[in-house]
Formats: structure tokens, C-alpha cells, sequence
């Protein structure tokens, strides 16, 4: 145990997106020669079990943690323990409202959904119905991109209506069903937007099963299921966050604190539109995961 | 040995049976013309289709469970247990790049397998089938990351393999009836179920060992065997279960899973079948599956939003259930 | 006359009891051999070592000459032993056929089962006994002596060559027992060991041909049926002699009214019974198997909702929808069913006796005083001789007869006015039947209403200061106890079957 | 009625309860010394600490099932009424801005509310306790979300309310040991609950209607009035749960709950208590639960693969249970 030690508590495990976190932590960790362990609970709804997954690494005595907070005010008295005992904190994925965290390595998901939500008015001419399919009701990337759609639309698109928001929890077989249910109840459906991997596919699946293929479908994160869709051209596009870079910025960014470096407060690891277009560009290539 | 005629009417136990299932039905057909008058969208051939092709998955699952429960134990691994069975489909079929058919036998051994390393535990080595099945679960659902490399494994390379659930050989011959291929299994393992259950010496001593294990035990009966041969059984069903799934999504995706056995067990009770043991019937758990599968559609079409949607699934969950104890407590 | 079986020297252990002290067995062909002694004394126990359901500690068995390791039920089967047991071992979800062949389905080709052949072979078998019951009824559906009736068609049809029957008629009135000894000699003429347990000594004259006897686990002696004295067998089993109980019909003509009913109904089985008790008095009720008496019992106590008619407790009309209703007018029920009505088999002595009084052993908090409850319960122990390692065991590992007392002891606890025994003997030895015989009338003395359903008629003479008889739900007349009435005279109005009640009132 | 003594050895019933707890125990020692002897940080005040506080909802939880398990019923909605009631203190606390005490209040008796309406279906209404918890675990599931807002309330404003969990009574006394007050609400209402079962009539008309029910209504007794009390007991407990992960993460959180309560079932069985009613312990209950935080703590603290964990977790839980169940059979 001579190498530093860092231990990175994030949203999920089983998931691609965090799996692609996972993998930019363990590049992070051959690059710098530390040692990282990734954990997450089964559900974004665990935040108490998130509890246990933080004080557990605690005990290890980590040089830094990596903490992407399911509730950032309810982990606080837990971070602040980290603090009395000198183990730096970076925030991935979403933020932590406090000032514990020494950095923060995030995607703004209000702002990427907005972006989505642009382009779906663009891709159904800025008027019509379109509904969401979202993984999660409460938790914070479900609510963040939920609303950051939503807004969107409200704010710049009055022409669209947004005519049904239902959660599939990210399982794709409930999300086929769910869309499908959409899609029957509004013949007249314009677009879908899916809010993580796991409901695109849903969103997709059902679109392949009942060949309605006019509706327009917009996705977010990647995967080797969007992908292939962009490519045939039953999704028209999605949104990418970059969480290779994300996990890859939270180790360095730990890894810098814990020796008492200065790293900058806020990385941006930013967000991108992708579609057949611009999917095979270096810069693009470069965030997508299978 | 006596002269009394006690048998005043000749017993119908059977009547009994095709009655309850009756009542479930009329549960069902309740919801099917609320919904219908509720919203006009709800009564089209594609979403009834579409309730089809939702039950398809739970359906198969709920039967296995059946078959567990009328033992009068439990199965909480059949969610994990399926979703383990993709994978392995998956590892034969785009790993290996084995024949389909290698890997449909390999998911449903796969499933026969786990059935039956559940049933040893329970009836050899006398861990209670709760916590067997619990166990498995956990193992399952860990071992279905570890083997796919927690990724989902896609069957790109295997033509057809969507076909399992998503073809129509119905539609093929009859095209104004495009009955799913899931769907179509799931009727047809229903029918298959039902008969061994009904007409097979498994079926009687699946019932049997529900209903008094001790009295089949010192009949001379192999009980421990058979136990664990309706584990399998069940465990195999689960496996078809995988296929279903992974053809429908074109992939096996290793984290789902969880959650699915209290759907099933919900079916399987809602259905009729009881927790205690010794009765059920397939019939009662696909009406179960249905009633489940009509609900949540219907919901859904008339946008109710999710959080109601789930008061109310509890609510008629309940009320169907109590409204078919009501008449039998009537009968009696 | 060949050997069919020796068992030598069995010996068998349970956590506080040494059930089986080195006990010695035989059986020949043809012959009735009965086993007897008292609850507790290790019959049924030595009876599931020779059927392979325990594994003996020491000793050895040998069937027809050859030593023999009999490992589970199976290959007691094997070696053609056949076995009713005491508690029933019914799948109360399948039929009676099923249940009959559970295990040796005629089967079609690949598993399939042969439904049809199955029901017409139980069909045939309840023929051969005269008795019927339908093959395809539920087992649930049917009453505690049918059951038994299906218990003994199961073992007669595997046609062993050693039938053990443990108790069969402990459910059974005298005419299906009558019906079951012709089907023993029947057996018995075609070479068939039987095994015979009965608690009820008059049946071991008519039916046995050796009697052996048992004591707190050990072998007391084998002596021939036809030479020995009832009494002397008895003395073998108790250690001493017995004094016999006489009934003695009190002067009850001042006595406060206990009971009335009046007009009670409910289904084909309770049909507009009436009838009156006092205090002091024990009211015997006579009929066949199915006659409605437990029926009627349970309408007055509340387990069953009755249709029409008007209880009167104490002179005053009482209104009685549960079984708490009634417990709380001073109204106790001693179900015939008790392992399924009258005890918690899973918990422990000390717990059954207090079930139906345990809030008088709660403080206003609702805390137990377990010492008192102990020593209550270590007093019904000593009274009514139950046989237990402590008031801590749990009541499954009781012999079946000793179970009988505790669920006396819980309504002796409960201490009712009026107290309905539905079958109290059942099962229960004759060294404890004729305490709880005394029992019963120094309840009636003091002041208490006893209801007694009985199937055993020599029990109800010997009880009843009336006696009420039914049939099919009628009550089809009341005769006086004692001396003065006949067993045909019950009879008769036990199978009186028009609408009009007969009978002197008395 | 004879006077030989066939009593060669005074049977100790106690002892053998005793002893099954023991057991039980010594599986728990067990992983505690291996996790030792793996991990140097394992054996730490802090460690243990955590430990223990990643078992005081669990447990709480695993208490309420206890009781409903001995009944012989099973109660699937304890998770999710556990949220619900923690919905319910962050209403009256921070929307309404009620004094502390009676945000306490509403949440235990909300708790207590529900779980008598669970008691009612099942005892009255004869639904069958899994249908009738399934369906209370959902309509609760729902009514949180519907409350809340779908968004978590923080307690905020009410000074003093993170202190019920991770304050330390017990540290202000004795500062050596900082026992959490979580924490040391799980022991209080073990040994509260401990004491009711074992000496109370409550508690005895616990194992008595999961030993046999009718024996027990026949008896005269108001078998529905006591289970409907039991149920609603265990409902107040979940609102103890309520409180305690309210406190801990300073917020109701309206989504979680489900899933929980397969770990508190899991608990109770791993402790020996029989999921067919009529025997167990909260003795066994607690070290079930300390087993199961203890293995995911360790495992965590060697950094095993999170998919390995799972594995491992089913393995253990299935030995466990095992081992219980030879011992069990050998003493018998
Ligand atoms: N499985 C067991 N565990 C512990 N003790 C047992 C067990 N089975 C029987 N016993 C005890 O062994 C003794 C003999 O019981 P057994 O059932 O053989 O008596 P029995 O002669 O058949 O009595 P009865 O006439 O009441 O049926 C009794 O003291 C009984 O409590
Ligand atoms: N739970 C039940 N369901 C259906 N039928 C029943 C049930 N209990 C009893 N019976 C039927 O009711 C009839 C009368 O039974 P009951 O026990 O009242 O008669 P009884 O006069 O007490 O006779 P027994 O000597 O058998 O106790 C029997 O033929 C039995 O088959
Ligand atoms: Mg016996
Ligand atoms: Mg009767």
C-alpha cells in the first residue's frame, strides 16, 4: 500500500455511463500510478447506502476522495468528517452546495438538455408535441435534465407542447413500454426525448416495435446502442457529457490535492451535441463510450 | 363404513377452480372497459398487442414462479435469474460466436442449472427458500456484471435473434393478427405449464409436496427429487424468460433484473395461487400478469402521472385481490 | 404362521426422553397383534422405527428371518410394510384418489397421469370397505373420520403383508369400526399381519389375537388376547388397578338453567335444534359420523355463523358472533380437531394451557407473571398427569393423548360455566380417560353445564345424565342417561331419519 | 398416569433458544475476525462505529418485520412507509414549521396509522399479508412522492433534528465511546420490542397466531383486534426508521424505500426467525442485520470488485443460514 490511495464514491456502478466514468479513473489511476476504487449504489434513490459506501472508504483513510453526491446537502456532515480528518474532496458529476469539495469535475445537465431541447425544435419545426421519457423522478441528473428540457422549451419554443414526462428508472424494458404507451395515447407525437442511456434505448426499442418511425428521437449519453441508431438514422442525435473525462479529471484533480497542489475549483468537462454528421470527428470520437 | 349419505352433492373441486379463475377474469375484463371508455386510444390492435408484448416477460417469469410457489416455497432469483441467462446467451452467441441455436439451449440450461443448485439447497441441504433464492439472486445479479464485463452485450452479429420475441410467426400466416413471437411463447409455455401441472406426475407432486411435504415424505415419495427438479423447471422457464428479453432488446443487459421477482410474485398471487402452497393454476398467474400489464398501459394512455400511477396500481392490486377473497369466503 | 417381523431390543433417544428402552416385537401371519399401553408409552414411536420413519438407536429387526436396515418409507414399502399413522397425513389440497396413490400414479406413456384409472381404483377400494366417499372430493372438505377412512384405504391398497394401524378408530363411531374389523379379518384370513394401537380396550378383545404391552418406553410383557382378562392387561399398563366410574344422575329439578337453545340453524347440518341445560348437568350427545354434533357445537360457540335461532345463557338472551363472544358468556369449546382447532403445536405447553386466559396472567401494563403462569401450568401437569420433560416443551414432541390433556388443561384454565367437549378422549388412554371421566362429573358437581359429543357409545352411558341424539341435523330426540336407556334405543334415533322428533323428553 | 420417570434427562427449552441465537453469533464473530485479520482499518473505533450505523435503519426496519413475521405474515411495505413517515415529519416540521415534538409524533403515528390499515386488510378483510403490504408498499411509494412534491424536504429550520441519528447521547456522557443516537435507538427498541415479545401478551399472541391462528380465535380470543395491534406496532417502528434516516441524511427523501425491505426480511431469517410464523427473536433479528452490514463493510473496506461483493454477499447469506439449519438438525 505504498501508492496513494483514492476512493471514488459515485451515483451508480451498473450503468454505461458510470461504467465510462470507471474507465477514465482507471486511466487516471495506470497514468499516475495510484490505486482507485469505484463504487456506487444500485439506485439513484440510495442515498443513505451512498452514506455507507462514504464511510467505509473513509475508514480506509484515503489520500482523496471522489464523491458524486446523490443529495449534496444530506452528505455534508459525512464530507465534513473527510475534511477534520485532512482527506480532500472533488465533486464529479454533479456539484456539492459547499465548499468542502476542493474541485468540482461536472457537466452542466440543465444546460446540455437545453441544448437538446434545441434541437429537437429545430429537428420538428419548432412546433408539435414531444414527451419525455426520464429515468428518475428525484434524483438530481433525472430532475436536472427534465427540467433543463422542459425550460427550454417553455422558455424559447411556445409552438411545442410538452404533452407526457414518465420515469422508466433507466430500465430499458420498462422504458419500451412506457413509450409505447406515449406513442399510443399521442398519434400525433412528434418527438422523444430520452434522458440517459437507458431510456433512449427504451425510446428506440420502441419505436423499432411499432414502426413509427416519423417521430423524431433524441438521446443522451452514448453507448454502442446509440450509436448504432445514429448511424441508421433512427435517432436523429444526443447528447454526450464526457465521463471518460470525467472520471480521468476527478482522480488527477484528487490525486493533485492530496499532495496539497492547487487545482482549479471548477473543470468543466462540458458537453456536446452528436449526430451522423459530426460522430466521427476527432473531438466527438474522443467522449463517446461503448 | 357407514349408511348415512353425507355426499348430499357430489363434489365439484374442480368447478371451484375454473371459478376463481373466472373472478380474476372478471377483474381483468373490469379494467379492459374502463380503460376502453377512459381513453379512445386504448382499444387499438397495435396497444393491445403492445399489453401483449409488456406481459410477455412478467408472464414467463410468473410462471416459473407458480410452479416454485405451489411447492410452497419461493423464487426472489428470477429476475437476476433471467437476466444471468442473457448474458450467458450472450457470451455463446457474440463471444463465442456460436450457432443460435447453441445459444438458446445454453440460456435455458444455464436457467435449468441455477434452478437447480436453488432446489438442492432447499430441499437437500434445508435453506429455507427465501434466503436460498435471496442468495441466488445476489449471486446472480454479481455474476451477470462479472461475466459481461458490465456491459451490455448486443447480438448484432447474430441475424434473427430479435426475431425470438419480436418476429411474428402468426402474423406470417394470419397477417391481421401480428401476435409477437413473445407473445406467442409465453401462450404457448402457459398451455405447456398448465398441462404438467394438471396431467403430469410432476404437476401432482409439485401440489402435493405444497400441500403437506411431511404426508408425501412418508408416502415413500423421492421428495427432495422432485423439489429439485421443479426448481429446475422453473429455473429453465426463467432461461426462456432471458431469451425473450434479450431478443426484444437485441442485448443482454447485465444490471436489470432486480425488481422483476415481486412483479412476478405479484401476478402469480393476484392470480390466485397461494403463498401457502398447494394451490394454483397457470391460467390465474397469465391473468394475473395481465391484469398487472392492462393496468399500468391504461395509466399510462390516460397520462396519469407516475406517482398516482403507482397508488393506484397498490390500490387495485389490493381490491382485485380482496374482491376474489370476498367470493370465496361467499362460496364457503 | 410364519414370521413376518422381530424387532429385538430397540432402543430410541429424543432430546429428554429415552422413548424406546431395548423394547422386543414380533408379528406372524394372520394375526391381530395388538399394542397397548398408555400415552406416552412409546407405541407410536417403536411402530415409525419398524416403518422406517426413525432410525432406532441400538437393536436389531429382521423381516420374514433376515436382518434388515429399514432407511426411510420407501423401503419400508419395499419389505411390504404398510403403516396408518395416528395424526393424520393427508395433502388436504388433493383429492382422495390422489391422495390414495400419492406415489404410485397409474401412469400413461412419458409421466402423463391416468386420472380416470386413478378414481375408478379408489372408487373400488372404498367398495371393498362399504364405505363411500368420493374420489375426486378435496380431502379439505372432508370430516376428521372421513380422513381416516382415507388413511386406511391408502394403506389397504398397497396390499402389504404388515399393516400397522395406529388408532384408526380413534375417529371412527361403532358401526364404521365394525365395518373396518370385518375388513382386518378379511386380511387377516388372507395372511396379513396386522398391528393393532387402540386406546379403546373392548376393541382389543374383539379384534386381537396377542396383545403386547408397553410402559414409559419399556416392554412390559406378551401375553394370548383370549386368556387374559381385560382388567389384567390394564394393571400391565398402568402398574395398578383401575376403579370403575359409575354414573350417578343427580337431582337437577332446582337447579338453575345453564343453557337454552332454541331454533338454532345453519346449513343442511344444524337444523332447528332446541334444546336445554342446567348447571350440574352433563348433557351427552349420541349420532353417526356426519350427524351435525360438532356442527351444532360450533353455531352455539360462535366459530360458524348460524342462520337462525336464540342462545340463552344463564336465562338471559345472549348475543354470540365469535368465539370471544362466547367465551366471554362463560361458554368453552374443546374442539375434536386439535391439531388444527385447539393447539399451538409450535409453542410450548405452558403457552397452550394459558391461550385462552392469558390476559389473568398480565399485569395492567400487559406483563406476563411467568412464574405464576409456570406453576399454573406445572399444576395441571401433576392433576391431570401429563407426560412432559417440563411445561416448556413443545407441544408437537407430546404423545398424541398427552396433546388431548393440554387442551383440557386450557379450558379447565379458562374455568366456563358451560363447557362443550367435542370428542374429549380421542386418543387418550384408559388409565387418563377414566380421570378425566372423573374429571368431567366433579365439574358437573361443581355447578357446571357439560356438553359431551361422543362417538363412543359406552362413553356417553357412562357420562350423560341426558342424552341427545342426532341425526342428519336434527335433533332427533333426548333420553335419559343411566342404566335405563339401551344402546339400540340410541340407535334408533340415530337413524331416525324423518322430520318429526321422537323420543321421551326427559 | 403411571409414576416411572421416561424423563431420563430435564429437557432445557431455553437453552436451545439460546443457543440458536448463539449461533448465529458465532457466524458473526466469525466474519468479524476474518475482516480483522484481512484489513488492518477494519478494527477501528470509527470503523465500528459506522458499522453500527449503517445497521440502525436496517435493524430498526428488521425489528417491525420481526413482529409481523412471527405473526406468520410478512410485510413488504416497511421500506417504503419508512419514507413515507420521514415525508410526513418533513411536512409538519418544514412546510407546517410545527414544534419538534410533534413532527416526532405525526411520524411514528403515521407509521403506526398505516401499518393498522395493513393489519386491518389483512386480519378483517383476509387479503393475504403479502398482497396486502405489496399494495400499501406501493400506494406509499406513491403518496410520498405526491406529498413531497417529488423533491426532498430538509429539515433545515428545525435545529437539532440531524442530532437523532448522529448526535451521541451516549459520547456526552462517556466520550470515549461516541455511540451514535441512532444507534442507540436500535438497542433501546430491541431490547423494548425484546421485552414485549417475551413477556408480554402481546407478545405471546404474536407466536401464537403464527403457531396457529384458528386454535387461537378459538380459543376466544380476539385474534383480529391482536393482529391488527401487531401490525400497527411494527407501523409505528417504521416511523421510528422514518425518523432516524430523516435525521441521518438531514432530508426525506421521497424516493427511496424501495428495495429495503428485502434487506430487513433478510435480516430477520438470517437471525433465525421462521418465515412460516410462530418462532423467532429480536435478539437473532439484530445480529442478522450486524451480519449483513458487517460482510458489505468489510468487503468494502478490502476493496472487492462491487460486482464480487454481491457474490460474495448471496454466498454468505446462503452458508449462514446453512450452517443455522445443520446445527438445528443436529440438535434435534
Ligand atoms: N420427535 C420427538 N421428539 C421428542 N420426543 C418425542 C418425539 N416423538 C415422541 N416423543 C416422546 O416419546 C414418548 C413416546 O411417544 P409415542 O408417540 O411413541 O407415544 P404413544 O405410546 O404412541 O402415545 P399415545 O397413545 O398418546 O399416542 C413420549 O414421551 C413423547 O413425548
Ligand atoms: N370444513 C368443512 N367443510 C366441508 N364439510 C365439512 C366441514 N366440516 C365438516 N364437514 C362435513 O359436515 C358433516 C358433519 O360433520 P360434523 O363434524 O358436524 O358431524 P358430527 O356429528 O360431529 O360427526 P363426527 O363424528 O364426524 O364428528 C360431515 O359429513 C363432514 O363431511
Ligand atoms: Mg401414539
Ligand atoms: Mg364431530
Amino acid at each position: 500500500q505504498d501508492k496513494p490511495y483514492i476512493a471514488l464514491i459515485s451515483k451508480g456502478f451498473q450503468h454505461q455511463f458510470w461504467q465510462a466514468v470507471k474507465a477514465g479513473a482507471d486511466k487516471a489511476a495506470a497514468e499516475f500510478d495510484v490505486t482507485v476504487t469505484f463504487e456506487g449504489p444500485d439506485t439513484e434513490a440510495q442515498v443513505d447506502k451512498q452514506m455507507d459506501m462514504l464511510a467505509a472508504a473513509l475508514a480506509k483513510n484515503p489520500a482523496a476522495i471522489g464523491f458524486a453526491a446523490l443529495d449534496s446537502q444530506a452528505a455534508i456532515p459525512m464530507l465534513r468528517k473527510a475534511q477534520e480528518a485532512g482527506i480532500p474532496i472533488v465533486a464529479f458529476d454533479s456539484g456539492v452546495d459547499s465548499d468542502i469539495p476542493v474541485a468540482t469535475a461536472t457537466t452542466d445537465n440543465a444546460a446540455a438538455a437545453g441544448l437538446a431541447a434545441d434541437k429537437m425544435a429545430e429537428l420538428i419545426g419548432d412546433a408539435g408535441k414531444v414527451a419525455l421519457v426520464v429515468h428518475d423522478q428525484t434524483s438530481r441528473t433525472g430532475i436536472d435534465r427534465r427540467d433543463g428540457f422542459v425550460n427550454r422549451i417553455k422558455e424559447s419554443h411556445p409552438n411545442i407542447e410538452i404533452v407526457d414526462i414518465q420515469y422508466g428508472a433507466g430500465d430499458q424494458l420498462q422504458s419500451t413500454e412506457i413509450t409505447k404507451a406515449i406513442l399510443t395515447a399521442h398519434p400525433d407525437l412528434k418527438g422523444i426525448f430520452g434522458a440517459n442511456e437507458g431510456s433512449a434505448i427504451g425510446v428506440l426499442n420502441a419505436i423499432k416495435e411499432t414502426g413509427r418511425s416519423e417521430v423524431i428521437v433524441i438521446g443522451y449519453d452514448s453507448g454502442a446502442a446509440q450509436k448504432a441508431a445514429i448511424m441508421d438514422g433512427s435517432m436523429a442525435g444526443a447528447i454526450t457529457q464526457n465521463p471518460v473525462g470525467i472520471g480521468y479529471e476527478t482522480v488527477k484533480a484528487a490525486l493533485m490535492a492530496s499532495k496539497g497542489e492547487s487545482v482549479p475549483k471548477l473543470i468543466d468537462t462540458g458537453f456536446f451535441w452528436y449526430d451522423k454528421t459530426n460522430m466521427d470527428a476527432p473531438e466527438i470520437a474522443a467522449v463517446l463510450y461503448d | 363404513m357407514t349408511t348415512a349419505p353425507a355426499l348430499s352433492a357430489k363434489a365439484k373441486p374442480k368447478a371451484n377452480g375454473a371459478q376463481q379463475k373466472l373472478w380474476a377474469f372478471a377483474s381483468l375484463i373490469v379494467l379492459l372497459l374502463f380503460f376502453s371508455v377512459a381513453s379512445p386510444n386504448f382499444m387499438q390492435t397495435s396497444n393491445i398487442l403492445a399489453i401483449l408484448q409488456a406481459t410477455s416477460v412478467n408472464g414467463v417469469l410468473a410462471i416459473a414462479a407458480t410452479l416454485v410457489i405451489i411447492t410452497g416455497g419461493i423464487d426472489l432469483s428470477v429476475g437476476t435469474l433471467m437476466t444471468f441467462t442473457a448474458v450467458i446467451a450472450g457470451v455463446v452467441l457474440t463471444y463465442a460466436g456460436l450457432p443460435f441455436a447453441v445459444g438458446v439451449v445454453a440460456a435455458v440450461a444455464a436457467g435449468a442449472g441455477c434452478g437447480l443448485i436453488s432446489g438442492t439447497l432447499v430441499a437437500k441441504m434445508k435453506v429455507p427458500p427465501f434466503i436460498a433464492t435471496l442468495g441466488m439472486m445476489l449471486i446472480l445479479k454479481g455474476l451477470s456484471l462479472v461475466i459481461s464485463g458490465t456491459k451490455p452485450i448486443y447480438f448484432n452479429d447474430t441475424p434473427g435473434f430479435d426475431q425470438i420475441s419480436t418476429g411474428s410467426f402468426v402474423g406470417a400466416i394470419i397477417p391481421a393478427v401480428p401476435l409477437p413471437n413473445g407473445v406467442l411463447i409465453l401462450f404457448l409455455l402457459a398451455l405447456a405449464i398448465g398441462y404438467v401441472l394438471n396431467r403430469t406426475v410432476l404437476g401432482r407432486y409439485c401440489f402435493a409436496l405444497g400441500s403437506n411435504e411431511e404426508a408425501v415424505r412418508l408416502s415413500g415419495v423421492n421428495a427432495d427429487g422432485w423439489k429439485m427438479a421443479i426448481y429446475a423447471l422453473a429455473g429453465g422457464i426463467c432461461g426462456i424468460a432471458g431469451l425473450i428479453i434479450a431478443s426484444r432488446l437485441n442485448s443482454a443487459q447485465p444490471a436489470l433484473g432486480l425488481g422483476y421477482e415481486l412483479d412476478a410474485i405479484a401476478a402469480v398471487v393476484i392470480g390466485g395461487t397461494s403463498l401457502a402452497g398447494g394451490r394454483g393454476s397457470v391460467l390465474g398467474t397469465i391473468i394475473g400478469a395481465l391484469i398487472m400489464s392492462v393496468l399500468l398501459n391504461g395509466l399510462r394512455i390516460m397520462s396519469v402521472a407516475q406517482e398516482w400511477q403507482t397508488v393506484v396500481t397498490g390500490s387495485i392490486i389490493i381490491i382485485a385481490v380482496y374482491a376474489d377473497m370476498m367470493r370465496r369466503r361467499r362460496l364457503s | 404362521m410364519t414370521e413376518l417381523v422381530r424387532m429385538m431390543g430397540i432402543d430410541k433417544h429424543f432430546p429428554g426422553v429415552h422413548a424406546l428402552k431395548s423394547v422386543q416385537f414380533d408379528l406372524v401371519s394372520g394375526e391381530v397383534h395388538a399394542l397397548m399401553g398408555e400415552n406416552g408409552a412409546g407405541k407410536s414411536t417403536l411402530m415409525k422405527v419398524m416403518s422406517g420413519i426413525y432410525q432406532p438407536d441400538g437393536g436389531s429387526i429382521s423381516v420374514a428371518g433376515k436382518t434388515v436396515t429399514i432407511n426411510g418409507p420407501r423401503a419400508a414399502q419395499d419389505l411390504g410394510i404398510g403403516i396408518i399413522h395416528q395424526e393424520l397425513a393427508l395433502m388436504n389440497d388433493l383429492t382422495v384418489a390422489q391422495n390414495i396413490f400419492i406415489g404410485r400414479e397409474p401412469r400413461l406413456r412419458f409421466g402423463r397421469l391416468d386420472e380416470a384409472s386413478l378414481n375408478a381404483q379408489a372408487e373400488a377400494i372404498f367398495a371393498a370397505m362399504k364405505v363411500r366417499i368420493d374420489p375426486r372430493a378435496e380431502v379439505r372438505s372432508l370430516s376428521v373420520a372421513k380422513q381416516q377412512m382415507v388413511e386406511i384405504a391408502k394403506a389397504l391398497s398397497f396390499k402389504s403383508s404388515i399393516l400397522i394401524m395406529d388408532e384408526p378408530t380413534a375417529a371412527l363411531n361403532d358401526a364404521e369400526t365394525n365395518e373396518l374389523f370385518t375388513i382386518i379379518r378379511q386380511l387377516k384370513s388372507e395372511g396379513v399381519g396386522v398391528v393393532y394401537i387402540s386406546h379403546k380396550m373392548d376393541e382389543i378383545k374383539r379384534i386381537s389375537d396377542r396383545v403386547t404391552v408397553m410402559r414409559d418406553g419399556a416392554y412390559i410383557g406378551t401375553v394370548q388376547a383370549k386368556d387374559t382378562p381385560i382388567n389384567t392387561i390394564i394393571s400391565m399398563m398402568v402398574g395398578r388397578e383401575l376403579e370403575a366410574v359409575h354414573v350417578e344422575i343427580p337431582d337437577l329439578s332446582n337447579a338453575p338453567m345453564a343453557l337454552e337453545v332454541k331454533g338454532l340453524n345453519r346449513g343442511r347440518l344444524v337444523r332447528n335444534v332446541s334444546f336445554t341445560l342446567k348447571q350440574g348437568e352433563i348433557l351427552g350427545f349420541a349420532g353417526l359420523m356426519g350427524a351435525g354434533r360438532t356442527e351444532v357445537a360450533r353455531a352455539i360457540f360462535g366459530a360458524d355463523k348460524r342462520e337462525s335461532g336464540e342462545i340463552l345463557v344463564h336465562g338471559k338472551p345472549t348475543q354470540i358472533r365469535t368465539p370471544k363472544d362466547a367465551v366471554a358468556a362463560g361458554i368453552g369449546y374443546l374442539s375434536e380437531d386439535r391439531k388444527h382447532f385447539g393447539l399451538a403445536l409450535g409453542l410450548d405447553l405452558r403457552d397452550n394451557i394459558a391461550m385462552a386466559s392469558l390476559p389473568r396472567f398480565g399485569n395492567s401494563f400487559g406483563v406476563i407473571d411467568d412464574a405464576k403462569l409456570g406453576a399454573t401450568a406445572d399444576g395441571y401437569i401433576k392433576t391431570l398427569s401429563i407426560r412432559t420433560p417440563s411445561a416448556r416443551q413443545e407441544l408437537r414432541l407430546l404423545s398424541g393423548g398427552n396433546q388431548q390433556k393440554v387442551v383440557i388443561a386450557k379450558w379447565l384454565l379458562r374455568d366456563c360455566d358451560i363447557l362443550i367437549f367435542d370428542e374429549p378422549t380421542r386418543g387418550i388412554d384408559v388409565g387418563a380417560k377414566a380421570e378425566i371421566y372423573k374429571l368431567l362429573q366433579s365439574l358437573a358437581a361443581q355447578g357446571k353445564a357439560v356438553i359431551v359429543i361422543s362417538a363412543e357409545l359406552p362413553e356417553v352411558l357412562r357420562l350423560s345424565h341426558r342424552i341427545a341424539v342426532m341425526c342428519e341435523g336434527r335433533l332427533t330426540g333426548i333420553l335419559p342417561g343411566g342404566p335405563a336407556t339401551s344402546q339400540e334405543e340410541i340407535m334408533h334415533l340415530a337413524t331416525l331419519r324423518t322430520d318429526e322428533p321422537t323420543g321421551a323428553i326427559a
